[in-house]
């Protein structure tokens, strides 16, 4: 357990020294952009709620990934199945608008994990009946997505006041109060997406080792011929693996849409517009958490803390933002990178090694 | 020329983890001799030879070749040696074709092209000098498992090996084949190369060998020339108390037919047909063995039975019931047992504990799950009982299943499908690769569920095994039941004669 | 919809169609060999962005269009070495190892431009060579023989793999590591050796791949490739791991591109439907490759470490 | 809390008040962010200008608007349309603070909210009256982004520029549906021109792949949001510029004042907020000049409306 997080967290700091020496070589104060860094994420209330709010999407799509991982499925079509989610809960905010809060708020949710669980389960379909490997479906599907969402948020969705004042921003009218995420504390943002996070991941965990699905999932994740000598199904398997991984990445899309402050969906064109890559991020948490959903809790609200405090340095020593994206690179490499030395400290704990067989799981069904 | 050993190995130790895999090992090999090493599976023997061949290195002892000490770290330095191997499990990349097979590795003379025309032409050249006739430009999965043995050895061969390993190299041979791969042998040690051979099969080595060797627990226990050897004190040696060839088992009458399988007929990976229009009957009381050397068929007609394998035509009857082709499940929930011979890739899931193996196949039922929900407090208990009622070595129910050795791996398979207490059971090579006590074991196992009542298949390449445990003998060729005999009059030679088409 | 068959925008179409697939060939080969010998490298698009800026910024100080793609080439072998040891020695994760690339690639790229460049400047393209004779053909002429040197390049880099893969012992060697490792292995066949040199060259060719697309359209901007990269990756399974079948990708996807352009252009798609018309070329990917998926097998040690001796 | 935590330059003690921008795109985007960042460089009274670029992720700016209120910065500049939504939400939360948003029409009647835009269109018309006069095919071509907004608005002004000049000539729009594929860009170039058009202009950060086509075959650009003659000196015609501190001067003179704006301002011909830049590379028939010109007073004096 120990090795299971001191080393990833010495992997971050390593890759943290690099880009502060690159700062010092931009010429700005490596020390103040610690400390913006530090300050930034978790040196107040305020840092620590933003740090949270950042965490919510990467933990669900990360426990969403674990779910596809340990079925031996890469999912990397999450800012797609976040953009799906996204687009049919906002679509069915805007068609029920009246219902009260208690019946839109799990609508407008449930309609998110519907339309990730599409997205990803058409992938997972594709997949499991036609052979179509899933790194390339994603990856395309991730382009369908984005040109869905600029339609629909320049035609069909669009706020019908753009069309008045003819100035056209490609967004939705604010979406009704009744969907609103609930507030926890009143006045600051904190909203109750961390919470659904939270439950998701607990759900991934339960699924995957407490109940006979997810036996069945990893067993074929670990195996497809001993799934199948077990009587398991499965391409049905991969098929809901896939699914069960894009609603949770379609649920962080709908928290994205009613948690936002602006309360609205709004697009500048691109997928990472409006998911801020977390389809992407969420798949290195499940890593920094070692494929646990439970483990992911932590490494989403480290990796949300780096993202966030990452934000806050640029903006305190004014180094061009693109310091902060090959930063994250950089943190994703050494982690990844160290992951043999995190395997070989942890091998023998149950998911250590698990996670280990999964790796050479993987070739089996990457057809 | 035979005068001083072409190789040595001295004080050899090699320990995995759990594992004392050869403990102070030495062995020696003349120049155009026959060494046989014998062991119980586990013994030691693949892990030696790959220290040898530098696919392991070793925790002491070192390799002398013509005298002076080499150090083989790894199969690049072997082959540089003049040291080639056929290992037990092939090693060979089936989407090549033999051609290819043979030349990776190996330098061009049209560097950066490869060569395969030539490469085709030495192959052909070797085979006939050596009795090794095949088609280089066939792509490897589709030749059979005589055919890859032969890719193997001339894979050694072309490289002009003088030391050459043989790993368990007839067991999955006719007997034909092996009488070919004898006469192959000759011919290589008339030209002064020395030849490593493993096997199990006592008769074999008392045949082609000059010196035995054998190892138990990672030990040499004994080194004998052949002419003084007999089976017996081979045996003695090998398990380090007397074994008892046959197991006791009473006369029982058998009762009404529980398997039914009718005109059979399934098709094999490579499309063509590996079982064609199969008959057989397995009653309520009586074990059926099923002998015949694999590639006839008995893979694939197993896993037809257990639902595992999609079928051309024919119908299988578990109870009356037609279960042909509905999968898994259905054939199960039946009352089938099924016990398969890739005990590693589809009887058990290493990374799963033992506790979750031993509900692998039944986690869906009312017992151990309760509206999709796995009840942890009902799968502990049925796992301790188990581990505690068949006798399975492990530290505990939650060790990965991976690390259980292979004899207890199949004693957790065998529990968890004797324990769903089956009308039918099918048994295929339920112990291969399991040292003698554990097949002991099996065997009993195995009869104790016949006189139960139980219908047993069971499928083995080890005649000795089938003679020893069968009520009735089926021989399989070339997925036909080429004959059926009862175990009492059964003879070995006829056996052996149908058993290879005759 | 007549206007569409004239052989002026048939022309245009596949013109257009050719000079878009390029960047996607020749990163999608580079990566061929990666996949077929068992590893895969998601950081394809980021190894381009760093090889165009490279190729960019070199082209900018010495005018010398070869140089920038030397520079770019060689950028990407360094990020290939890179990756190499990331995946192979470190036998890192390669699902999400490649992440990290892109991520780092993407931010590095912008990074230096903005440091090194600020505002963009223009830098002279490639020279066309018009084949002579067969360039004077009607149709065909304008279509497939005025294009930039580097295109014909692209394309005739797709034999040479094939040849490579096929007929010499190196690309033997990898076909061997990427389906049975432990048989290559066995014959003393280095796995490390050659996957090495797969990554290198995957990564070589991936930042060949930006130096031309930057080179080409005579511009940097921060994340150029937009994706290209793994766009790229998508048609080495498209290609089922075969230099053809890759090429036959990247020319569907980049004539499915320049046809939706003409179309639009044309008035024929309306700009409320041009978003779904955008689509097409994603969904007729996946339908093209639910027609011819099943026949082809991922080579077996895809994305599987090797490690002696298990 | 106290300003000094914010800003790289040294704190806001300098005489001057303290400036913060959020932009989508890169501040060298030779587009829409480079526009802003221009126009604050040129504003009187500024001690420091903060900038955070390329936060195309809304939910982000929103962060970076929110936390330049907080660390004590007086203007925060939220230079993105689809930044309005959230602006709204943070403003209230820091009543002292003021904020512009950009661009757009909308202050949400908050009383440290102000608005600004440019009338693109305008410049738009302008330059769709010289592409008029300067084609010779009949056929001009126009490559677009996605079909919103300053894009769309600049377009409109321009087909309808070209249009009343000369009702004959064709104007070929082809919306690439992407802000960030400068190659599709390259391409849609290709296609326009496929189609005959001698004459070229399109908006946004994606068509600098657009300028390279027009620059290779030697058609005529106009380029709008910011000069764009550096990347093409032969054949940029001329650049509609936006000269935001022109409106953005008055909000700084009033917060250094202490007072609060909830303004909609917008930058055009009149107020010279808008400007068409020539291009000195590119000798401009007098007369298209001239024709420029009244295109320009027209605007001015509402003779001539955009239609946009
Ligand atoms: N892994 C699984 N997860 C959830 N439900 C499953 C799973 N496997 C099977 N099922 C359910 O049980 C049904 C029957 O399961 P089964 O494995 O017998 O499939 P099948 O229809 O027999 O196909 P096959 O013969 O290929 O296994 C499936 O159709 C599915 O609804
Ligand atoms: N790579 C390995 N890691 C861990 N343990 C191993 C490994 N290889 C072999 N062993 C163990 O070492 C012991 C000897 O194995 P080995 O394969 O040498 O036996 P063998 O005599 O060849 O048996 P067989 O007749 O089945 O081939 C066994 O207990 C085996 O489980
Ligand atoms: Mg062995
Ligand atoms: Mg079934």
């Amino acid at each position: 357990m120990l090795a299971k997080t001191a080393i990833p967290i010495a992997a971050v700091i390593g890759a943290l020294v690099v880009g502060l020496l690159a700062i010092a070589a931009l010429g700005a104060d490596p020390v103040r952009a610690l400390e913006a860094l530090v300050q930034g994420s978790l040196g107040s209330r305020d840092a620590l709620i933003e740090t949270v709010l950042k965490a919510t999407p990467l933990l669900l799509v990360g426990a969403g990934i674990t779910v596809a991982f340990r079925t031996s499925v890469i999912n990397i079509g999450g800012e797609g199945q976040m953009v799906a989610g996204g687009l049919l809960s906002t679509s069915t905010a805007l068609v029920v608008p009246d219902l009260p809060a208690w019946i839109l708020l799990p609508l407008v949710l449930a309609m998110g994990l519907v339309g990730g669980a599409v997205w990803g389960g058409l992938a997972g379909y594709l997949k499991a009946f036609w052979g179509v490997n899933e790194i390339l479906s994603t990856i395309m599907l991730n382009i369908v997505a984005v040109q869905l969402m600029n339609y629909l948020l320049r035609g069909p969705l669009i706020d019908p006041g753009e069309i008045e004042r003819g100035t056209r921003i490609p967004q939705t009218k604010r979406l009704p109060e009744a969907a609103d995420l609930p507030l926890l504390f009143g006045d600051d943002r904190l909203h109750s997406g961390p919470l659904i996070a939270v439950a998701a991941a607990i759900f991934a965990y339960i699924l995957l080792w407490r109940t006979t699905f997810g036996l069945r999932l990893r067993a074929v994740g670990l195996s497809q011929e001993s799934a199948k000598y077990a009587g398991v199904n499965v391409r049905w398997s991969i098929t809901s693996a896939l699914a069960i991984s894009g609603a949770l990445a379609g649920l962080a899309g709908a928290v994205l849409v009613f948690g936002a402050e602006s309360h609205r969906m709004v697009t500048d064109g691109s997928t990472a517009g409006f998911t801020g890559n977390a389809g992407f991020n969420g798949i290195v948490a499940a890593l920094f958490g070692g494929l646990h959903p439970l483990w992911t809790i932590p490494a989403s609200f480290l990796f949300g803390a780096l993202l966030v405090g990452g934000n806050s340095l640029q903006r305190a020593v004014q180094v061009p933002s693109a310091l902060i994206l090959a930063l994250n690179g950089l943190v994703v490499l050494t982690v990844v990178s160290t992951d043999l030395v995190r395997r070989r400290l942890a091998a023998g704990t149950d998911d250590a090694h698990e996670a280990a067989e999964l790796v050479s799981a993987q070739a089996e069904d990457t057809s | 020329m035979t005068e001083g050993p072409m190789l040595e190995l001295r004080g050899i130790t090699k320990r995995f983890p759990g594992v004392l895999a050869n403990d102070d090992v030495s062995f020696d090999l003349k120049a155009g001799e026959v060494h046989a090493l014998l062991g119980e599976n586990g013994a030691g023997k693949s892990t030696l030879m790959k220290i040898l061949y530098g696919l392991y290195e070793p925790d002491a002892g070192e390799v002398l070749v013509n005298g002076s000490v080499t150090s083989i770290s790894d199969p690049a330095d072997a082959i540089a040696q003049g040291i080639g191997m056929v290992h037990q499990h092939f090693m060979l990349v089936p989407s090549l074709t033999v051609a290819e097979n043979v030349a990776l590795g190996l330098d061009s003379s049209r560097r950066p092209f490869t060569d395969l025309d030539k490469v085709a032409a030495r192959i052909r050249e070797l085979g006939e000098t050596y009795g090794l006739s095949i088609d280089s430009d066939a792509a490897v999965w589709q030749l059979s498992v005589g055919e890859r043995q032969r890719i193997e050895i001339l894979k050694a061969l072309y490289r002009d090996a003088h030391i050459l390993v043989l790993d368990e190299p007839t067991a999955v041979l006719t007997p034909q084949e092996v009488d070919d791969l004898f006469v192959t042998f000759g011919r290589m040690t008339d030209e002064g190369k020395g030849l490593i051979f493993i096997s199990h099969k006592l008769h074999e080595v008392l045949e082609v060998s000059g010196r035995i060797t054998v190892m138990r627990l990672g030990k040499v226990v004994g080194s004998v020339q052949t002419a003084e050897a007999t089976r017996q004190i081979l045996a003695e040696l090998m398990v380090g108390r007397d074994v008892s060839f046959v197991p006791d088992k009473a006369p029982r009458e058998p009762a009404e037919v529980l398997l039914a399988i009718r005109n059979l007929t399934v098709a094999g990976d490579r499309g063509l047909n590996a079982v064609n229009g199969l008959n057989l009957e397995v009653r309520a009381g009586e074990i059926v063995g099923i002998a015949g050397v694999s590639g006839n068929g008995q893979r694939e007609f197993a896993e037809a039975v257990a639902g595992m394998r999609d079928i051309e035509s024919g119908t299988i009857e578990l109870s009356g019931v037609d279960i042909a082709g509905a999968g898994p499940s259905i054939a199960r929930a039946n009352g089938l047992g099924y016990v398969p011979e890739e005990r590693m890739h589809e009887g058990m899931i290493g990374a799963f504990t033992v506790a979750e193996n031993l509900i692998l196949v039944h986690h869906d039922e009312d017992e151990f799950s309760n509206r999709g929900m796995l009840r942890f407090p009902a799968i502990r208990r049925h796992a301790e009982r188990l581990v505690e009622e068949y006798a399975i070595k492990t530290p505990s129910i939650d060790t990965h299943g991976s690390s259980l050795s292979g004899g207890n791996i199949q004693k957790m398979i065998m529990a968890r499908e004797l324990d769903a207490e089956p009308a039918v059971l099918l048994a295929a090579q339920p112990t291969r690769g399991v040292d003698i006590g554990a097949a002991e074991y099996i065997h009993s196992r195995l009869i104790a569920q016949r006189d139960a009542g139980v219908a047993v298949l069971m499928i083995s390449e080890d005649l000795d095994e089938v003679l020893a445990v069968a009520d009735r003998i089926a021989v399989m060729y070339e997925g036909e039941i080429t004959g059926i005999v009862d175990a009492g009059e059964a003879k070995r030679e006829d056996i052996g004669l149908l058993m290879a088409g005759g | 919809m007549s206007d569409l068959l004239t052989t002026a925008s048939l022309v245009a179409i596949v013109a257009s169609g050719i000079r878009l697939s390029v960047p996607l060939l020749l990163a999608g080969l580079g990566e061929t060999f990666g996949q077929r010998s068992g590893v895969l490298n998601l950081g394809v698009d980021g190894v381009m962005l760093l090889g165009a800026f490279g190729g960019y910024y070199t082209t900018l100080k010495t005018q010398n269009v070869w140089l920038g793609l030397l520079v770019g080439l060689g950028i990407g072998l360094v990020f290939g070495l890179l990756y190499g040891f990331i995946s192979v020695t470190l036998r890192a994760e390669q699902g999400i190892s490649g992440i990290g690339v892109y991520l780092f690639g993407l931010g590095v790229s912008d990074l230096l431009f903005q440091k090194l460049v600020g505002t963009p400047l223009p830098i002279p393209s490639f020279p066309e060579l018009a084949i002579p004779g067969v360039s004077s053909l009607p149709v065909l002429g304008p279509m497939l023989f005025e294009h930039s040197i580097v295109v014909y390049v692209a394309f005739a880099l797709v034999p040479v793999a094939v040849i490579v893969l096929n007929k010499t012992t190196f690309g033997l060697n990898i076909r061997a590591v990427g389906e049975t490792p432990e048989a290559a292995d066995s014959l003393g066949v280095s796995v490390g050796r050659v996957r090495y040199a797969t990554t290198i060259i995957g990564g070589a060719m991936a930042g060949a791949a930006g130096a031309v697309l930057t080179i080409e359209l005579s511009i940097f901007q921060q994340n150029l490739t937009n994706a290209q990269g793994f766009i790229a990756i998508a048609l080495v399974y498209f290609g089922a791991w075969r230099p053809i079948g890759v090429m036959l990708g990247a020319l569907l996807f980049g004539l499915l591109n320049a046809l939706v352009l003409q179309m639009k252009t044309l008035g024929i798609i309306p700009p409320d439907a041009s978003n779904l018309a955008a689509m097409a070329p994603a969904i007729i990917t996946i339908l093209a490759l639910v027609i011819v998926a099943n026949r082809f097998r991922a080579p077996t040690a895809l994305t599987k470490p090797f490690v002696r001796g298990t | 809390d106290s300003g000094d935590d914010g800003g790289g330059d040294g704190g806001g003690d300098a005489d001057g008040i303290r400036i913060a921008i959020v932009g989508p795109s890169a501040s060298n985007d030779l587009a829409f962010t480079q526009s802003i960042v221009e126009g604050v460089n040129r504003l009187d009274g500024v001690s420091e200008a903060a900038i955070t670029d390329g936060t195309f992720v809304v939910e982000d700016a929103a962060t970076a608007i929110r936390n330049y209120a907080d660390e004590g910065y007086d203007l925060v500049l939220a230079h993105g349309s689809q930044y309005g939504g959230s602006l709204q939400e943070i403003a209230p939360d820091f009543p002292d603070t003021q904020f512009a948003w950009g661009t757009a029409a909308d202050t949400f009647g908050l009383a440290n909210v102000s608005a600004y835009e440019a009338a693109s269109d305008q410049g738009g018309y302008v330059m769709g009256v010289m592409a008029a006069g300067l084609t010779e095919s009949g056929t001009i071509g126009v490559v677009g982004p996605i079909e919103v907004g300053d894009a769309k608005l600049y377009v409109d002004g321009f087909v309808n520029g070209a249009k009343a000049t000369d009702p004959g000539v064709t104007v070929t729009v082809n919306y690439i549906d992407s802000f960030s594929d400068v190659a599709l860009a390259s391409e849609a170039a290709e296609s326009l021109l496929s189609v005959g058009a001698d004459v070229l202009t399109g908006t946004a950060q994606m068509t600098v792949g657009a300028i390279g086509v027009a620059n290779e075959n030697g058609v005529a650009w106009f380029g709008t949001q910011s000069n764009q003659s550096s990347v093409a000196p032969d054949i940029v015609v001329a650049n509609q510029v936006y000269k935001w501190e022109v409106v953005l001067q008055d909000l700084v003179d009033a917060v250094a004042a202490g007072d609060l704006t909830s303004e909609v301002y917008e930058i055009n011909f009149e107020n010279g907020g808008l400007v068409i830049e020539y291009n000195d590379g590119y000798d401009l028939a007098d007369d298209l000049v001239d024709a420029a010109n009244a295109a320009i007073d027209g605007l001015k004096d509402g003779s001539i409306t955009t239609g946009a």
